[in-house]
């Protein structure tokens, strides 16, 4: 079988970062190739290189067993390779259809006008395919992080590849929609389609990929059989150490002091009647299918968006929150899950991210900036999180997804803030950062913070939370007890709908 | 029902046009009418002058001034106007038309020669001349430039004109071009200024290099009276801006009455220097 | 690859696509733009009442003609805005067009259509220029179009050698703009055949903003160029096509506004580039692009001139007209931020 | 909390933070300043050989004095334009101000320094105003400031009764703008304080955007105002604040202009904030926000005076100037595209 693609000594640098230093990458068709490695190993850029993006400073890349040279997306679509790009990109100006065909738009009379229904009616079938519900003539700009995320996914599915590039496809989905990802992936599997899969979680390559390639610090290191290396010794490949993951013991908070209450939270049709407390040194695990309105209520508690009605108790204080600088002054910090648009001035530099909000804490004669005391404490953070950037001063934008996502961390551990909403503060974070922060979490938890977690990962919420609420639809649904909380016992309580629960 | 009678003129800012609008004023408060005064931005503005009449049309005035900034293209409306019974009286400079039932101007050409020669005779009759001009387009403009280097060129050959430069009337725009002009002829004997903002900046850049030409201004304004009485400027022309209001709108009152009018109202122009800027005939075309 | 059990469920979650006016007319998309009118109605409440030479035939087409060339240039303006730049240079661009289409007309004494077709092309080659300095060169649209501004301003000089060229050996031009073939066929409509021309172009730009692929690409540019690039699209040739259509539109102006006042005036043209990008971003295009209609920009052409014609009806001192502009420009846009936030 | 094995591969990868002078001269960004300057000087041996006129003492202070203005409004926008705003008011700004200080100087007969603080202060005051109605009532940056340049215009002629105001009875008003301190001091240098102020502005902006707590804002709301929003910076206050400061460095311009002029001429001021936008984006920063430096600001400034008094110098006819310096300027900004690139 000539594999789809071969990737041989493929070099690529960036002004201060060698982002590959002869890589290596082969695929063959029918199969799902994972690509693991740390946050910043060069496994987005090697794809993107791939995909016409970047252009290797050296190195073949042969498709089909034909050496090619390829300079532009669109070679890049001629050849049949699709990719799914770790962030999004997307035209939030215009509908997810449009989205999805664009430069491919089915035109209608004279071939200049378009025709609208049949984009409509194609990007349907896809959706269905997916099985997502979702109006093909919705802004995209009005949809969840996770919504846009299947609309890239489906961009990618339109083009028919015979190459298929997920970078982190599943990074802001929920289980049910990993599912209908893999049915789909299986299904091109099974059409000959070869599918390179980037992500960090463990389990879900397990499900999926058929052979994996590790990559550390832009080399290639090695490529083995999914189903029959122990992920352990996967995972030593990627970060060139043992790493041990013992889980700590969950601690029982349920004495410790309430530091926030929230009760009657309201917004339209997206936060209804919300209200649950805070303990002091408690990680409260906030579940939900996506679009159940987690995001929505951390962001109202946050005072990023206004609410129509709730009262906020923080410390048994009523407070008021119009703004995110009145929750930020009641000790509140919140941790976007789109680092994109809301957490990180992508254009500037790691040390001013890093301390944005905390930039009075670092002046001198009032106005001016102790640029050393920033930079001491930006390489403080650096070191604890290690985050992979050449200097403090690198632009945020040139960092890879993982690292940038460490900024964001690492902003508001610096803000010092009494209780933290984290909301999905491992997205595309690799194994051996994550474990980092879980330690964290926990370490800041123990200093007496006190956390909402929220994540799509359950996993994730069963092994930080002490206690987990469970949201569907705008409301919450139910609270279990970390003890008591299994996998089917969330998903029963993320899918119990208001029509299932009023009776008739 | 109280006489309406809008001027539509050429600019609005300048102090040569609010000095006509002060005539008009003046003129309105004697005969008890009422004037308003409008003019564009700049006088490249021919269709935004164009809007201006439409609108004073639409108020259904009595009587009309015009300047027109080009007065072809103001035609078809100076037709409706005639239609209407609107009497049109022109000021500044002239309409190709025989609507106008006057026209209140000076001659800009026969002006700006008087100060060629003024500039000739100050300067002994050779050496190198250059002018800072507002406008390069406009009727004002281009006169008062031509009128200059015609006279130059027909009557002192001795004379060389080194630079033309336009300023916009701009006092900081026109220092800059001055001081280059000075830069670039180390020889320059005189420079003419054609309007208050140019002969401003040409003193501007005489005073800021501390170079001793001879300028000759147009128009008045106090930096222009003071730079005439210290000495800077030699000399400078003035129309009667004043005057050209009082009379425009003189005449349309006039034309409301029925009487006869002449074909043009010359409201002339001055030479002021030193010796006669006290001078109370003088003094009274001039404006600060 | 379709398969059958897809196709028939598609069918079921897209929503019929609504047709027929009346149902298109209470779409709240639709209702949103009647309700863009708002501002543009008070104004002309207001100046009905305060004063009665205001709402009256002649008035009312005297505001239809004042707006005729700075709706065009603000037509123009939005395609390029819609894609997240600027063009600085329609108004120059505009006079340019006007003195080209002299040239052929009276120093070279073509026919008519010669001279139309000269003046809308030689607008879409300098949008072409400007369109490859931005795309190709990666200049900044600001300062390409302010480098083309000057070069052009400069160029209707020289060609025209600083004067006017007026049209009068060409008798039909004046035809263009001033004359009122509406008012022919209905005389108590004295329509100008440069409002006429006005909504022509409006509705053709709609049309193409709206249905057209290069629309699609203008909105997409606007909205991520980086998002279009990654798609394979050919962002560089789009981002031509657009500059070099605003750029004909800009054409179009040219010969308004050298038939309104039958010739070409050299030295026009700067300063009404800053009214068309006004009426567009009244009209509630985002200068950071990705949005933008034009009917949005049409009734901001409209609020612009009203104003205008509004207060000189009202016999407001000049100075004092440009403060209450200054300050309604600011409140009109203010209450259709309103209006959209209650939304 | 910090695990031992993770420090010891973290501390590879992290550059130690470079410090001192030399290192910093050799930073690739101090570099790249220093380069930015080619064009400038390109174009400045180019009119060392086209005149001789030029490069001479007398030439060079004119130059530096034409730039003063213009510069000092240039850093002006440089503010507001790096968070991503724009300032189209500056220019009325500035005659307003000078108005204000001839009012409180002239027309109310109080001493130098009140009239100084006035017009700063009301530049800060009419900045404050456009930031209020960008940060609260979100209006458009264009619409606001536009708004205010209209309002502003007009504003000063009211005040002024459309006529100049002489600043003939405060003698020492014109020694901010025309004497020279540095020449008193050492004759061979007659730079003029115009001159002076321009720097010592360009040098304590550029000390208020790199280093101060306002500077950082400044550079992150242009950035991405929601995430900073979302940090919990109050945004809205930060961008009054800048709008503030913007105004009140062209309080400052207003004194060098009236003090140049030794008058407050009130119809002066509209497009010169082409101008000076055209210098900031010349100097490299980026109409989108976040980028810039007021060294950059300052160069591109410099390129436009040195133009035009260049051109002016040749004797090129007017006409062929305008078409010149729009060539100029988009090849200016293409080489240092270029050389960005390279990089
Ligand atoms: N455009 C760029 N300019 C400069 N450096 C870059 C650029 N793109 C990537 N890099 C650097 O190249 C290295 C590899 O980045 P890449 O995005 O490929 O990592 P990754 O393996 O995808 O990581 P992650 O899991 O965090 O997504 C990183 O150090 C990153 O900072
Ligand atoms: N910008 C928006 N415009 C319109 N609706 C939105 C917007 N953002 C979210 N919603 C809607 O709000 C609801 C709650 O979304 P939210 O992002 O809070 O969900 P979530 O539980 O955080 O899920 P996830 O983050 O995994 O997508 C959903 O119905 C979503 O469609
Ligand atoms: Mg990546
Ligand atoms: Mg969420």
């Amino acid at each position: 079988m000539t594999p789809n693609v071969v990737i041989r000594n493929l070099s690529k640098s960036f002004p201060g970062v060698r982002a590959l230093d002869r890589a290596q990458f082969e695929l063959l068709p029918g199969e799902v190739h994972a690509l693991m490695g740390e946050n910043g190993a060069g496994k987005s850029t090697l794809m993107k290189v791939l995909a016409g993006v970047y252009q290797k400073d050296e190195g073949e890349i042969l498709v089909d067993g034909r050496p090619v040279d390829i300079d532009s997306p669109r070679a890049a679509q001629a050849l049949g390779i699709g990719i799914v790009h770790q962030e999004l990109n997307l035209m939030n100006h215009l509908s997810a259809a449009q989205n999805i065909f664009i430069g491919r738009e089915p035109r209608g009379r004279f071939g200049v006008f378009l025709d609208e229904d049949a984009l409509n009616a194609k990007a349907d079938v896809i959706f269905q395919r997916l099985h997502l519900k979702l109006d093909p003539r919705t802004l995209v700009g009005d949809l969840t992080v996770a919504k846009q995320q299947m609309v890239e996914i489906a961009k990618a599915l339109s083009f028919d590849s015979r190459v298929l590039i997920m970078d982190e496809p599943t990074a802001a989905l929920n289980n049910a929609e990993i599912e209908e990802l893999f049915r789909v992936v299986r299904q091109l599997q099974g059409e000959g389609v070869g599918v390179v899969y980037i992500s960090h979680k463990m389990d879900e390559l397990r499900q999926i990929a058929n052979r994996v390639t590790v990559m550390r610090d832009g080399q290639y290191i090695a490529t083995v059989p999914m189903a029959s290396t122990p992920m352990q010794s996967i995972i030593s490949m990627m970060v060139g150490r043992e790493l041990n993951q013992e889980v700590p013991d969950i601690p029982d908070t349920s004495a410790n002091p309430v530091v926030l209450t929230v009760r009657g939270l309201r917004r339209g049709a997206v936060i209804k009647n919300v209200g649950f407390t805070l303990r002091k040194g408690e990680i409260l695990g906030f579940a939900g299918l996506m679009g159940a309105g987690r995001t929505e209520v951390a962001r109202a508690v946050f005072g990023a968006d206004p609410i129509e009605a709730g009262e906020i108790e923080v410390h048994g204080k009523r407070v008021t929150i119009r703004s995110p600088q009145d929750a930020v002054g009641h000790g509140i910090g919140y941790l976007s899950e789109d680092r994109k648009h809301f957490g990180l001035a992508t254009g500037l530099d790691v040390e001013t991210n890093v301390v944005l909000s905390s930039l009075n804490r670092f002046t001198k004669a009032g106005m001016f900036l102790d640029q050393v005391a920033i930079e001491k404490t930006a390489g403080d953070y650096i070191r604890q999180l290690s985050i992979k950037t050449p200097s403090a001063q690198q632009l945020v934008r040139l960092l890879s997804g993982g690292n940038q996502q460490k900024i964001v961390i690492a902003k508001w551990l610096l803000r010092d803030c009494d209780i933290l909403f984290f909301d999905e503060p491992t997205r595309g974070i690799d194994v051996g950062a994550k474990s980092e922060i879980y330690k964290l979490l926990n370490a800041l938890a123990a200093q007496g913070k006190a956390i909402v977690m929220i994540s799509s990962e359950l996993p994730e919420v069963l092994r930080m939370s002490h206690r987990i609420l469970v949201m569907c639809e705008g409301r919450i649904t139910g609270e279990l007890k970390a003890h008591e909380a299994t996998q089917e016992k969330i998903m029963h309580l993320a899918t119990l709908r208001e029509s299932a629960t009023t009776p008739a | 029902q109280e006489t309406y009678i809008p001027l539509i003129s050429k600019g609005f800012q300048h102090q040569f046009w609010q000095a006509v609008k002060q005539g008009a004023d003046q003129a309105a408060k004697d005969y008890k009418v009422k004037v308003t005064f409008e003019g564009p931005e700049t006088e490249a503005m021919v269709d935004k002058q164009i809007d201006m009449l439409s609108a004073a049309l639409a108020k259904k005035p009595q009587a009309l001034g015009f300047a027109a900034l080009d007065s072809k293209a103001a035609i078809p409306l100076l037709k409706k106007a005639q239609a209407a019974k609107i009497p049109v009286v022109a000021f500044d400079s002239g309409v190709d038309s025989d609507i106008p039932v006057t026209t209140a101007t000076t001659d800009n050409k026969a002006a700006a020669a008087l100060a060629a020669d003024k500039m000739a005779e100050l300067i002994g009759k050779s050496g190198e001349v250059a002018l800072v001009v507002h406008d390069q387009t406009s009727r004002t403009g281009v006169d008062r430039r031509d009128g200059f280097l015609e006279r130059m060129k027909s009557t002192y050959p001795n004379i060389k004109i080194v630079s033309v430069q336009y300023g916009g009337g701009d006092q900081l725009k026109s220092t800059e071009i001055a001081k280059s002009i000075l830069q670039a002829s180390p020889n320059l004997k005189g420079m003419f200024g054609a309007n208050e903002g140019s002969a401003i900046g040409v003193v501007n850049a005489a005073k800021e290099t501390k170079r001793k030409i001879v300028i000759v201004g147009y128009d008045s304004g106090k930096q222009q009276k003071d730079a005439i009485k210290d000495g800077t400027m030699a000399g400078a022309i003035t129309q009667n801006p004043v005057g050209i209001g009082y009379k425009t709108v003189e005449a349309a009152v006039k034309a409301l009455k029925g009487e006869t009018l002449p074909k043009v109202i010359d409201t002339g122009f001055y030479w002021y220097d030193k010796s006669n800027i006290a001078d109370p005939k003088i003094a009274a075309v001039l404006y600060d | 690859m379709a398969n059958p059990t897809t196709t028939t469920t598609a069918s079921t979650t897209t929503a019929a696509p609504s047709s027929g006016i009346a149902a298109r007319l209470f779409r709240p998309a639709t209702r949103q733009k009647l309700l863009a009118f708002a501002s543009l109605l008070v104004l002309m409440i207001f100046f009905s009442f305060a004063s009665s030479n205001f709402m009256q035939t002649d008035n009312m087409v005297a505001i239809l003609q004042a707006t005729a060339v700075n709706g065009v240039l603000a037509i123009a303006c939005t395609f390029v805005i819609v894609t997240g730049g600027i063009d600085l240079s329609v108004g120059t661009m505009m006079t340019f067009c006007a003195v080209m289409a002299g040239v052929v007309l009276t120093h070279w004494g073509m026919p008519l259509w010669l001279g139309v077709a000269a003046a809308i092309l030689f607008g879409a080659l300098c949008g072409f220029v400007s369109g490859v300095l931005i795309a190709k060169l990666k200049v900044p649209p600001f300062i390409a179009t302010l480098g083309m501004m000057m070069l052009l301003k400069g160029l209707s000089l020289v060609i025209s050698g600083t004067k006017p060229i007026y049209f009068n050996d060409t008798p039909g031009f004046t035809y263009i703009s001033q004359e009122s073939l509406i008012g022919d066929l209905i005389p108590a409509l004295p329509i100008p055949n440069a409002v006429l021309i006005l909504f022509i172009v409006a509705v053709v730009a709609s049309i193409v903003l709206n249905k057209s692929v290069l629309g699609r690409y203008t909105f997409a540019l606007g909205s991520n160029e980086e998002a279009v690039r990654l798609s394979g699209v050919n962002v560089d040739f789009w981002k031509i096509v657009v500059y070099s259509v605003s750029g004909a539109i800009c054409g179009i102006a040219g010969l308004l506004i050298a038939s309104r006042l039958n010739s070409a005036q050299p030295a026009l043209g700067q300063g009404y580039e800053l009214d068309a990008i006004a009426a567009v971003v009244i009209g509630g295009t985002s200068l950071s692009g990705g949005t933008g209609t034009i009917i949005g920009t049409i009734i901001g052409a409209f609020i612009m001139s009203v104003l205008t014609n509004g207060l000189r009806i009202m016999s407001v001192a000049q100075e004092w007209q440009t403060v209450v502009t200054g300050v309604i420009i600011i409140l009109a846009v203010y209450m259709d931020i309103l209006r959209r936030k209650k939304q």
